[in-house]
């Protein structure tokens, strides 16, 4: 079990964040518990890029009293999966919002939390 | 009169009313003409055809028509005399009117005699066509055909028998070899009195005056 | 139930797919090329010691304004969706709050925004950035609206904030096209010195805009919801 | 030049500044969103026109003051500017169009709007994948923010689907993105395609995630059920949206990351494109919202797109010209689709009737319709051809296939909902306004068809010399349209005969007889039209664009130009046959068996372009391989046109329902295009045989079948034109039978007695529609007697059917004797026989026309009934001249017509001794027996007449009847059902089997689509569901076993 | 052409006609003498001729009803007229250089067509069902007559009337009814409803439908029809003779060989009684259409 190192155990459980948020969404009947099965399946994914972006026993991508300024190369994680996480929680942020939002609205129209009244359009 | 023959008003395909007469409009209603015998000596020869030539209308008016059916058969042979039946009144030229006569069939003979081409012969077949025979002061039969349209040979008898029948169209065959039988020019000369004979009998009167 | 072991079945299938995609994956011990260019030339190019804020504004700077424009639309679609309609009663039902929130919220709240100020103007040299400082500045205001419930915020200022900072953002973007190297080009100012505060070219305004725009777009998300609460 | 970079610039700086603008400055704000829109087109253009005419090369533009890899870097070259250019010119439009929502919505949707299409620009520009994936995102967002554009509770759960489907869909693509980054260490799209990542464990994967997550952004079958929500529910200016720009951007965005895929992607695209474009036409069928099935349409043909680019490596350098001209008749057709939806603003493609309140609305319906479908001369047609010929250059016979099966059911439902816009009740639909800023649009997308067409069209050297100057005159009709119908008539009959001048010259043999049938014949057809009063709007152009399609069949040199004429042919008679009373369903049928037919044709040509660089016409001569079956498809495709047994189905009711001047030329002229197509092509490819089995023989079967059938049938018909319609199927038996027999004779025979048909069913047309005309019915029954009001019409009719039987002396007969020669010669006798017996069974048909129609009891209503109008009689009597001059002199006709066919058949020609015309078998000298017929016939009429010259005349009731009178007509004419007996011996070879067959057939397609597309059952985790099987599913197939795609 | 051939023509028809006349008359008396009865004069036919022109008036429905005998009277005579009645005959050639077999056989519709229409005017809804089942017939009769007919132009690979019956010069055993006897049988049978007698003669039907199409017919048209009714079949008569015994060379050979033609259906008809038009029908397109087909195969 040597392999099981750091960011191996994270990666599987962003995998199984995802797996999840997966199967949440596609059973829970309720709209909130769908958001939120999303919501699992991003920061699955949020914690997968993040893993792959680490480099073993190296510290945060940031120049400070921790890194030698001559031997950043050597010293800290990359920090290209560290921005685009940034910017992928930005956007999945954006997106639950404007799912809640919907879903506020669908509930204010029909008074129901049920996914099933929801199917007039179909076929 | 027939509800059919009424005037009726229909619609034209431009949606234009249209009034019909179907009396007038349907039915041609010319008088007869008097067709005068040409040469005396085509003529003759015309007469001789017609004589033998007799189509007979199979029209049985009355109860003598069941002696006219003997005489198709291998006993009687009418064939033989020239004799043969037509099924239409506009190829015949002879009408055997076979016995008493209802005023409804009386309509019916009428507009038939009409249809047929001159020169047409009439037989007029059993007693009932003379006088009115046994139902002589009947409610519906007519007495005496002849006032109706011209007979040319009566065959009198209550039924007469196949070989009077045979007979009679011998008679009829000398009339018209002698050029008498003229039936066909005598009714449209006496037009007007014959039809106001039948106009009298026939009290429905709902056709043109001659039935072409 | 033939539809939940469908979905398992298709689970399974997913999974087997993840395990395949990272079957091969057994950690990093080096910085591939990209990563080791920006670590080892980035504090020279950029100027930032923070890396990925180096990353975030100028390298992937683009991103970042798209980033910022999700942000931008998810506020607008939200603000359009939850538009209380003029002239609807706006008689909300609103509990009342307690003594102490009131009165720490009215100590906390400016230390947090000044908080979430502090960490974007900083983005370039400590953790944190615009996003984070905006994220900041607006958790002040969920305080804020927790705490008095019936406060009106003003969207005029919001909106002005966020089109002001956006366009300020965009137009830094176009100088660096016309007086710099390409769009969004750092070296619109100069770099400065290396972990100092006013170092790191544009990236610090930049930041200071971003924190701005994504504070009052998170704003906007949150007193739009507010304003709904009960409306449902 | 300005620079690509401030697309994005002025985009957020206008959604940016939006916001200060408030409710009251709407009209401001809207021109300042305008602005900026133009803006972006405005950069677009001049990036296209530098391309296209400066030959300006592509460039990059860097970011942040770095190379890529290491900053994002976007890219601007000729494919670019295409795309943003379409893009932009959309969102223009669509802006335009969403004038009143965007401003009465506020600045938040404006803002959405302009994002939206800054996402796009930059998704197509950029060349860094993450940035790809954020600007996907960006689109995302904002189209979900549009769907919601009304606020209605479809609207917004329709967008709640979609934002969770695009949602996962996007999680997936960043697990790929993130996967890629992980084995390539770049995000720059040409790093990453040079590391060949497929050939990496788990790079594969990694690959495969960002493919299927990008096609499925483009929504394919059967993972799309959240598409048809949007496409429904949204607002069609919306909808306009997402199915042009948003579906070009994504087809923009596959084809550049392919490149990292390599060629094992091709074949998932091309798999999953033909499934969804198969599928979601398949579907479309059922569909009776306008919405959801324009919706099915941009799926399908998104599909097709999808299809194209997987067949890439067989397309070669065609790749491009085939995809631009699908996608941008596509992106501008269904766009324009869209707005016209809006402003019907019918849900049910039933309620699409009251577009014909306004007819320009019909011609632009009709403009995308046809583009959609691929007719020319829209760029989809040029495309499609061109896919076909290169798809049967590499030997993909199944894919050719399979695409022609998915336009053709594609097209069964386009024409559906256009008939219904034609011809559906519009009594009780509501009202419609045409706002300026709603048609200004619709009219732009059309003309920009039309000119991408023309542009298109002069790309490919080959289509370089289509004649457009027919096309022409029909815009310059249709221009004229609201003149008076006697001015448009005489110049169109002046356009026809001063294009017959000019081209006469050049025409010999098959040519020049076809042309005078179809050019001729169209004037004298035409002559009739100036009976018509007011205006007949629309009538010219079409009838026009019907000869051009004609005319263009006999000029055609090469096989692009033949079937370009045929489907001009096609449009222009679809207009006329539909045009006619309750031709609604009959005009789908035609409409369908047209399109089938030309597909057939489509894939014959392109078979036989297999191992041949020409294109011209004799390619057919020398066909390399599949001969038989390039033959029989395209002998299939002539077969509809000639209404074949087993094809003829639309026929009746299509020459039944028309107009009484229409009849004569769908039925008279438009039928002998498939004479002439069958002509050009037994000529060209000669005799055919599958092994030891002869084709000809079985078109020699086919074709007496067909004469059999038709000919008994018309028998049986109550409805006079109907009866028409099977006689003309019957005949062009017999015209197949001649040609079959590959002989002098036999082609003699067809020749001559096309040329024959030609001139009695105009004239039988036209008779009987001046008698339909003047009695409004077409029941024959119900007509009687007409001979005493109508003599005129009687005699055209008497001669006509006279010649159609076949009796002595007229014309007709000459083709029945050459016939019999020519059977005695090739010794077919059995097929022979059933000729001969439909032959005589023609006589039952032309009886009960006569007879019922004429003869018999004249009925009340028809008392007043007047002639037919001077100008029905005129055309009938000019062909009634010439039928007796070809009668007297018969070698005035069989003359040239066998000059014509001497250089390809020489064996067993007519001796001609003046008119005595001297076969291997007999001999036959039409003008003696017209002396002598017509001297025994003067001879003894004038003994009969002086005989009975005192006849009486008598009236219709005078006739023996049994002592009794007849007492209304309709009880006296003996009309209904008139061959009873006949019926009740031979009726069951009548049963409508094949109709029944169709029907099955259509009925079974349906249900079929009915049950799948129950899968979209409107529940968003269903949609997921299918979103996330279908990921697994094409990993499965991709991954199968074997490791690596 | 020359005048003279206009000569031969009527004098070809004058023979044709009291032939046919006698013939009618002979057969029927025939007909009577089966019956065990006298029967009618052999010159009936002529009396009755003579008595129809001699009736003094007439009536005409329209045009198409008067002109419909003409049409008729013509057919009979082209039919005539277009085959070399006497093989080997300059005088009885007639007009058969104007067409072969195959104008011969569509000739015959001619005066079909004509009287239908003719009938039809009239207005008389028997006439009209009347041509409803002759038409019928006539359609179901002619496809074995087509096959039989093809089979032999097949046989003696020619059209040409007068080079079959050369062919078939030089005995019995060269006549094609020996030769081609399939064919032969499947024209025969057609033959039998081409001269619409029992069990064909429905459309005539005299009571049901007071003889059919002519029912309206009288006087000078009716004669006209009369003279056609003698030449016609005699017509169709030659035709056969010509097409499968062998023609004649001389006037007695050829009406020896039509009357004994003529017994066929003149015996088929005494012994049976009528068909209903789709019993015929279907009749026709069984049995002959078969004996054609095998005639045709067996070329």
């Amino acid at each position: 079990m040597e392999n099981l190192n750091l960011e191996i155990i994270t990666l599987i459980t962003g995998i199984i964040l995802v797996l999840i948020g997966i199967w949440g969404l596609l059973t829970q009947k309720n709209l909130i518990k769908i958001v939120i099965g999303f919501t699992l399946f991003n920061t699955g994914i949020h914690i997968i890029m993040v893993s792959i972006g680490y480099v073993k026993n190296r510290t945060a991508p940031i120049i400070d009293q921790s890194v030698n300024i001559n031997d950043v190369g050597n010293s800290v994680v990359d920090p290209v999966p560290q921005a685009l996480v940034l910017t992928a929680i930005v956007i999945g942020l954006g997106v639950t919002a404007l799912m809640l939002t919907y879903v506020l609205k669908m509930y204010q129209k029909r008074k129901s939390l049920e996914i099933n009244n929801y199917n007039d359009l179909k076929w | 009169m027939k509800e059919d023959f009424k005037k009726r008003t229909v619609i034209s395909p431009e949606g234009k009313p249209i009034e019909i007469d179907p009396l007038k409009d349907y039915f041609s209603d010319a008088k007869p003409k008097v067709y005068k015998p040409g040469n005396p000596v085509i003529e003759k020869f015309a007469n001789w055809a017609r004589a033998n030539s007799l189509w007979v209308l199979g029209f049985g008016t009355g109860c003598g028509a069941i002696e006219m059916r003997p005489l198709m058969t291998p006993r009687f042979d009418a064939y033989r005399y020239g004799i043969q039946w037509r099924p239409t009144p506009r190829q015949a030229s002879v009408f055997v009117v076979s016995g008493y006569l209802s005023v409804k069939t009386l309509k019916r003979v009428v507009r038939t005699y009409e249809q047929m081409q001159n020169p047409k012969f009439v037989i007029a077949l059993g007693s009932c066509t003379i006088n009115g025979g046994m139902y002589w002061d009947s409610y519906n039969t007519i007495n005496r055909l002849d006032q109706y349209m011209p007979v040319d040979v009566y065959i009198a008898g209550c039924m007469p028998r196949p070989e009077s029948l045979l007979a009679g169209f011998e008679k009829l065959k000398t009339i018209i070899k002698e050029g008498r039988g003229e039936g066909a020019n005598t009714y449209a000369e006496k037009f007007d009195w014959y039809k106001a004979n039948q106009k009298k009998i026939i009290k429905d009167w709902d056709m043109p005056d001659y039935n072409w | 139930m033939v539809k939940n072991s469908l979905i398992f079945i298709v689970l399974i299938g997913f999974a087997v797919l993840l395990a395949d995609l990272f079957v091969g994956f057994n950690g990093n011990t080096d910085l591939n090329t990209l990563a080791n260019h920006y670590a080892v030339s980035g504090p020279e190019e950029v100027g930032s010691a923070n890396l990925v804020t180096a990353v975030v504004v100028t390298y992937r700077g683009l991103d970042t304004l798209g980033e910022v424009t999700i942000l931008f639309l998810a506020a607008a679609i939200v603000s359009f969706l939850l538009k209380v309609e003029a002239g609807a009663s706006r008689n909300r039902k609103l509990r009342s709050t307690s003594e102490i929130l009131d009165t720490a919220s009215k100590i906390l709240v400016p230390v947090i925004f000044l908080f979430g100020i502090y960490v974007f103007i900083n983005g370039h040299l400590s953790p944190g950035g615009g996003f984070q400082g905006g994220a900041i500045i607006a958790s002040g205001l969920v305080l804020m609206l927790l705490a008095q419930p019936a406060k009106e915020v003003g969207h005029k200022l919001i909106t002005l904030v966020e089109s002001i900072s956006g366009i300020s953002f965009v137009l830094i973007g176009v100088a660096g096209v016309l007086f710099a190297a390409g769009f969004l080009d750092n070296k619109l100012l100069s770099l400065g010195k290396f972990g100092t505060i006013f170092s790191a070219g544009v990236i610090p305004v930049i930041y200071i805009f971003v924190g701005l725009k994504v504070g009052a777009e998170l704003s906007g998300i949150i007193t739009n919801l507010q304003e709904n609460q009960n409306e449902a | 030049m300005v620079g690509p970079i401030y697309i994005i610039a002025i985009a957020l700086g206008t959604a940016f500044s939006l916001g200060f603008f408030k409710k009251a400055n709407s009209n401001f704000s809207f021109a300042f969103m305008l602005f900026a829109m133009a803006f972006m087109t405005f950069i677009s253009g001049q990036w296209l026109y530098a391309f296209l005419t400066q030959q300006q090369e592509t460039i990059q533009i860097f970011t942040a003051g770095f190379k890529p890899p290491f900053s994002i870097s976007l890219q601007m070259g000729l494919h670019e500017s295409v795309f943003l250019s379409l893009i932009n010119i959309i969102g223009l439009l669509a802006a335009i169009y969403l004038y009143d929502q965007l401003r009465e919505k506020g600045v938040q949707m404006m803002m959405i709007f302009v994002l939206l299409f800054m996402g796009l620009n930059v998704v197509i520009m950029t060349r860094d994948i993450f940035n790809l994936f954020v600007f996907l995102e960006i689109a995302s967002i904002a189209t979900a923010g549009l769907i919601i554009l009304d606020k209605s509770i479809n609207a917004t759960s329709a967008g709640f689907k979609y934002i969770i489907a695009t949602a996962i869909i996007s999680g997936i693509l960043l697990i790929g993105i993130i996967a890629i980054y992980y084995f390539a260490g770049s995000l720059f799209i040409n790093d990453i395609i040079k590391l060949n990542l497929i050939y990496v464990k788990g790079g594969a994967v990694a690959v495969f995630l960002v493919l299927i997550a990008i096609i499925l952004e483009l929504k394919p079958f059967p993972a799309n059920g959240w598409a048809l929500d949007v496409y429904e529910a949204a607002h069609p200016g919306i909808g306009a949206v997402i199915s042009a720009a948003s579906a070009s951007a994504g087809i923009f965005v596959l084809a550049k990351i392919l490149p990292i895929v390599g060629d094992p992607g091709y074949y998932i695209i091309g798999l999953i494109g033909i499934i969804t474009f198969l599928g979601s036409n398949l579907l479309g069928l059922k569909q009776d919202k306008a919405n959801r099935l324009l919706g099915y349409s941009s799926i399908g043909q998104i599909g097709l797109l999808l299809t194209i680019i997987g067949l890439t490596p067989y397309l070669g350098d065609k790749t491009l010209f085939i995809a631009f001209g699908v996608l941008i008749s596509h992106a501008l057709a269904k766009a324009g689709l869209f707005w016209l939806a809006g402003i019907i603003n019918s849900e049910q493609i039933k309620g699409w009737a009251a577009i014909r309140r306004n007819p320009h609305l019909l011609v632009l319906m009709g403009t995308f319709i046809f583009a959609l479908v691929g007719f020319p001369p829209f760029p989809s047609f040029f495309a499609k051809w061109e896919l076909i010929m290169q798809l049967a250059n590499n030997d993909k016979i199944l894919w050719l296939a399979l695409i022609l099966i998915g336009s053709f059911i594609e097209g069964i439902y386009l024409f559906r909902w256009f008939g219904y816009a034609i011809k559906g009740e519009n009594e009780d639909l509501p009202e419609f306004k045409i706002q300026w800023n709603k048609i200004i649009p619709v009219i732009v997308s059309a003309l920009g068809l039309y000119a991408i067409g023309y542009y298109y069209s002069t790309l490919t050297g080959l289509a370089a010399n289509l004649n457009y100057i027919p096309l022409l005159f029909i815009i310059f009709l249709y221009a004229i349209d609201f003149l008076p119908v006697y001015i448009k008539n005489t110049i169109s009959i002046a356009g026809i005969g001063y294009y017959l001048y000019i081209t006469f010259p050049d025409l010999e043999e098959f040519r020049l007889i076809f042309a005078l049938i179809f050019l001729v014949g169209g004037i004298i057809i035409l002559l009739a039209g100036y009976a018509k009063k007011g205006r007949r709007s629309g009538f010219y152009p079409l009838v026009m664009m019907m000869f051009a399609g004609l005319i263009g069949l006999i000029e055609a040199n090469t096989t692009l130009e033949f079937f370009f004429a045929w489907e001009i042919m096609t449009i222009g008679s679809y207009f006329l046959i539909i045009r006619g009373k309750k031709s609604m369903t009959h005009a789908l049928s035609y409409m369908l068996f047209s399109v089938g037919g030309a597909y057939l044709i489509l894939a014959g040509f392109g078979l036989a372009h297999i191992g041949q660089s020409s294109y011209s016409l004799d390619i057919l001569a020398n066909v390399q391989s599949y001969a038989p079956i390039i033959f029989t498809l395209l002998a299939i495709g002539f077969m509809t046109k000639t209404a074949s047994i087993g094809l003829h189905i639309w026929l009746p009711g299509a020459h039944a329902e028309a107009e009484s001047d229409v009849s004569p030329m769908v039925s008279a002229i438009l039928l002998k295009a498939g004479v002439f197509g069958l002509i050009v092509l037994m000529l060209k490819m000669g005799a055919q045989s599958f092994g030891s089995f002869d084709i000809y023989y079985a078109l020699a079967w086919i074709g007496a079948i067909t004469a059999v059938m038709g000919n008994m049938m018309a028998a049986f018909q109550e409805d006079a034109k109907r009866l028409l319609a099977y006689s003309s199927i019957g005949f062009l038996g017999y015209a197949l039978f001649g040609l079959a027999l590959m002989s002098h004779l036999g082609w003699l025979a067809a020749v001559s007695l096309s040329v024959v048909h030609f001139m009695f069913k105009t004239l039988l047309f036209l008779a009987i529609g001046g008698v339909v005309m003047r009695v409004k019915t077409k029941e024959m029954y119900k007509m009687g007697g007409l001979i005493k009001k109508m003599p005129f019409t009687f005699i055209s009719v008497l001669m006509g059917i006279i010649v159609i039987a076949g009796v002595p002396p007229l014309t007709g007969f000459g083709g029945k004797w050459i016939l019999y020669n020519a059977v005695l010669e090739k010794g077919w006798f059995l097929p022979a026989g059933a000729i001969f017996f439909a032959g005589i069974i023609a006589f039952l048909y032309c009886f009960r026309l006569i007879h019922a129609i004429f003869l018999g009891q004249l009925k009340d209503e028809h008392r007043e009934v007047k002639e037919a109008p001077f100008w029905m009689l005129l055309p009938q009597y000019i062909i009634l001249a010439v039928i007796m001059l070809f009668s007297a002199i018969p070698n005035s006709l069989l003359k040239p017509i066998g000059e014509a066919i001497m250089p390809y058949f020489s064996e067993g020609a007519l001796e001609w001794q003046g008119n005595l015309a001297i076969s291997n078998f007999g001999y036959w000298n039409g003008e003696l027996i017209m002396y002598i017929v017509g001297g025994i016939f003067v001879v003894v009429f004038g003994w009969l007449w002086f005989m009975n010259r005192n006849a009486q005349e008598v009236k219709q009731f005078n006739i023996g009847y049994s002592a009794e009178r007849p007492s209304l007509p309709e009880t006296t004419h003996f009309a209904y059902n008139f061959f009873a007996p006949y019926k009740k011996a031979l009726g069951f070879l009548v049963s409508p089997i094949i109709s029944d067959f169709w029907e099955a057939v259509s009925e079974g397609i349906h249900a079929i689509a009915d049950k799948i597309r129950r899968i979209y059952d409107g529940n968003a985790q269903t949609y997921v569901l299918h979103i996330i099987a279908f990921i697994v599913i094409f990993y499965l197939i991709a991954f199968g076993g074997s490791y690596g795609i | 052409m020359e005048f003279k051939n206009i000569g031969y023509a009527l004098l070809t028809i004058f023979i044709v006609l009291n032939y046919g006349l006698i013939l009618q008359g002979v057969v029927r008396k025939i007909g009577a003498r089966v019956g065990r009865r006298y029967g009618i004069r052999w010159y009936q036919p002529y009396i009755d001729i003579i008595k129809n022109y001699a009736k003094r008036s007439t009536i005409t429905h329209g045009v198409m009803f008067y002109i419909a005998p003409v049409f008729r009277l013509t057919g009979g005579i082209g039919l005539l007229l277009f085959m070399p009645v006497i093989f080997g005959s300059d005088i009885f050639g007639n007009f058969s250089f104007a067409g072969d077999l195959v104008l011969v056989l569509y000739f015959q519709f001619f005066g079909i067509l004509g009287m239908a229409l003719g009938a039809a005017e009239s207005g008389h809804p028997y006439s009209a069902i009347g041509i409803s089942r002759g038409l019928s017939q006539v359609t179901s009769f002619e496809l074995p007559l087509t096959l039989g007919v093809l089979a032999v132009a097949m046989q003696y690979q020619t059209l040409n009337i007068t080079e079959i019956v050369a062919a078939q010069q030089g005995g019995f055993m060269n006549w094609t009814i020996i030769t081609n006897p399939f064919a032969a049988i499947a024209m025969l049978i057609a033959f039998l409803g081409a001269m619409g007698r029992s069990p064909f003669d429905v459309v005539l039907a005299p009571q049901e439908i007071p003889i059919g199409p002519p029912t309206e017919f009288q006087s000078g048209l009716l004669g006209v029809l009369q003279l056609n009714r003698a030449i016609f079949p005699a017509a169709k008569l030659i035709l056969f003779m010509n097409l499968l015994f062998g023609g004649a060379t001389n006037w007695a050979e050829l009406i020896l060989k039509t009357f004994l033609i003529y017994m066929w259906p003149v015996f088929v008809g005494t012994v049976f009684p009528r068909f209903r038009v789709d019993q015929s029908i279907r009749w026709f397109l069984t049995v002959p259409l078969i004996i054609g087909i095998i005639a045709i195969i067996l070329i």
